[in-house]
């Protein structure tokens, strides 16, 4: 098998105006910004994104967001985007916010096969509003849906031909469950090696998750903010 | 003054830390609590972007690459650590795994409710992690200053924020004092050198009893 | 005479093979398939134990260890192989990233309800990976005798025994014949060389539309 | 944090009878075998033990079937043990059997805090009999609730005093979920590293989920069948 694609306007080419994507990443840590610049520059439009933060305003998926390409987004936290907040406040962008954990877990639903889960994060809070809920052993749970979409961006540090990825440090964050969640997932990597030059037992993304795969043209390296 | 506030409240909340501990800290005054760990104390911190073993902050010099933290900024990893996906995070937060949580918040009441991630009417950030931590840490201490900038009082008989979480708080640490959160309502374990229970109860929404060894809080 | 039928039924199921395809064999005829890949199919064997890269049995002397195969069985992987736990492992299988499985029954009947695990009043041995494979594979082939030792049929109107799955199978492999579920019931894709239309149809309770291209199985 | 323990009957002594025990292990891989021979040893009664398979008749969970300490087995395949049909007809050991990505999953809900998940497996069989079930999008499910335990014994390749843990090959298995799901887990491992030797992104099991560590004494390779 060879997922290869020859660089990202490609691998990406076939996404049609109103898809629902995921993208990885965490701040700017971990974000596939080639797949990102190439969706800018085809121009799709009436997105559905679903990504935990929103970028900042010349960088990850505020890139979009500058070209009004987002109909709607799903995140955890959208603070760090000023763009961000002028388009929710003038009604063209929808903004779904769900507790980081229950974002993750029902990605990892969607990926898994898993139709719904019962969590405790959000029961007596507006986040459980209209969801059911009920009790095992006294302790409150909130029914929360699997998630998925069409397409899914991920950015691993190697890869290869298969599809198999390991990421480094904390660019793993949604990228690995995001790969699982999508009918077209597609990797962008910073080193592509050769099948089994990575160890078998530290493959974070086997390759079934992976339809299609490309080396990134450069990668930039953000801080976002001395902590 | 209110970062002086804000190192008093972490020294103190700091005392929190138990050694054998696995830890989550909060954005604003609890992160700050990563820089007055006792030393020799044997916890570990998680950093809900997928890394426990969170250290104390890097110098320029130490930047590793994808190596951030909860709040986005660069982190530093202490030996030992793991790195893993938000999935593989949030089931050691909302599975009980952590003892310890430290949020700040924006509301507590007597009824151990939090309120700490939206404000109607302003902008809505997003609760990032907040719900998530609430509901799942073994223990969640909130370390906050006891009133607004403005002088609002933040301590209530009930929130009048969205809730964060419901009956999850176990402790409030103040500039001004210690107070947990009992099935009785508040009790008022430690006063801030030179306050008068009094000062701390006008600054006080729901009513405290005063534990019969009330502390004075040493930092 | 049954080894000589499991070779036919296992060489004719690998044809089911294609490239790209995502494979798991359950026991026994099944797994025969993995000695008789295609030259040059390019397909990749989960065994749902935790190995995405199963390769051909191996050689005494090629034993790792700690690597075997659903059936606990000595293993082996190709290049580009990965590991991981079984709650991963059946995250592929019940998320539907397998394109193809190959399992032995029971029972199937013309609504493609399979039965595989269970005989009551038997000893019961459980049902493993059987009924997340059935439920979770894109697309499931059964491979198998076309009758029981004892002449009994398997190919139902409607499966007697205690189901693994409902209206989950596409297409039966047999030593007589190669029969598809279709909405409108089974049909008749392929006949082994030699045989009638009538005695396959004896062998099989259900009713079976035949195709107007009836081909010879070819192995 | 130090969680080594000089052995494993130390590390087992607090096991009381009736106690729920998660062990990993699929068939002879990755199996505890120095905590299972020290729970005979100890002899604690009227066990349940959720472990995929119940050993054979001198190895593995089969031991304590064979000195008559378990009093229910939670399984997905049992087929490989004659003293195990014996019991169970005799009415001397009760038997749950699950679907085993079922099982895995009901014991990951259990390590992360998921009360219950809806899941396509068995849906329109016995295994869904006095369950809910629901459908979402034309698919149907059917609920299943997480599963936990008082103590968990896994077995891993390398691990630190810390408690971080890698597994090698097809032995990981259920022992990095059952090591999530249990109040006590006690890992067994072959080598025992220094803190920082594991590469931090290919630790398997964290530290925080493991809270007694030891050494195994020796470690039988057996194969089962020549497949």
């Amino acid at each position: 098998m060879n997922k290869v694609i020859k660089d990202a306007r490609t691998a990406i080419a076939d996404i049609p105006d109103g898809a629902a994507i995921m993208i990885g990443g965490y701040g700017l840590c971990g974000v596939p910004e080639n797949l990102i610049q190439a969706l800018c520059d085809k121009g799709a439009r009436n997105l559905t994104i679903i990504s935990n933060n929103v970028g900042v305003d010349d960088f990850g998926v505020g890139l979009l967001l500058h070209k009004r390409q987002v109909k709607k987004m799903i995140s955890t936290y959208v603070g760090d985007n000023q763009l961000f907040e002028e388009l929710v406040l003038n009604g063209d962008l929808q903004i779904e916010l769900n507790p980081q954990g229950t974002f993750a877990e029902r990605i990892r639903a969607g990926g898994a096969g898993i139709g719904g889960f019962y969590t405790p994060t959000g029961y007596g809070t507006i986040v459980a509003e209209n969801k059911e809920t009920r009790s095992w052993n006294g302790k409150q749970y909130v029914l929360e849906l699997a998630l998925r979409a069409q397409f899914a961006f991920v950015k691993a540090w190697k890869g290869d031909r298969l599809g198999n990825l390991i990421y480094r440090k904390t660019a793993q964050n949604f990228n690995p469950q995001m790969a699982t969640a999508a009918d077209i997932t597609i990797a962008e990597i910073e080193e592509l090696v050769e099948p089994g030059e990575l160890d078998p037992d530290s493959i974070h993304t086997p390759g079934i998750f992976v339809q299609r795969l490309l080396k990134g043209k450069h990668y930039e390296t953000r801080i976002k903010r001395e902590s | 003054m209110g970062k002086h506030n804000h190192l008093f409240i972490a020294k103190r909340a700091a005392q929190e830390l138990q050694n054998g501990f696995y830890v989550v800290l909060g954005a604003g005054i609890p992160k700050l609590v990563l820089g007055h760990v006792p030393k020799g104390a044997d916890v570990m911190f998680l950093s809900e972007n997928g890394l426990l073993g969170l250290g104390p902050r890097p110098q320029a010099a130490e930047v590793v690459p994808d190596l951030t933290d909860a709040q986005k900024g660069t982190a530093a990893a202490v030996p030992g650590s793991s790195c893993f996906s938000s999935a593989d995070s949030f089931a050691m937060i909302r599975g009980s795994h952590i003892d310890l949580a430290i949020l700040d918040a924006l509301e507590v009441d007597e009824k151990g409710n939090l309120a700490n991630w939206m404000i109607p009417g302003q902008m809505i950030k997003g609760m990032g992690a907040a719900l998530d931590i609430a509901a799942g840490a073994r223990r969640l201490v909130i370390a906050m200053e006891h009133r607004t900038k403005d002088k609002k009082i933040k301590i209530l008989r009930d929130c009048t924020l969205p809730l964060t979480g419901l009956g999850v708080v176990s402790r409030i640490i103040t500039e001004m004092a210690v107070i947990d959160v009992s099935p009785d309502g508040l009790v008022l374990r430690e006063i801030a050198p030179g306050l008068s229970v009094d000062e701390v109860s006008r600054a006080t929404e729901a009513g405290m009893k005063v534990d019969k060894d009330l502390k004075i809080v040493q930092v």
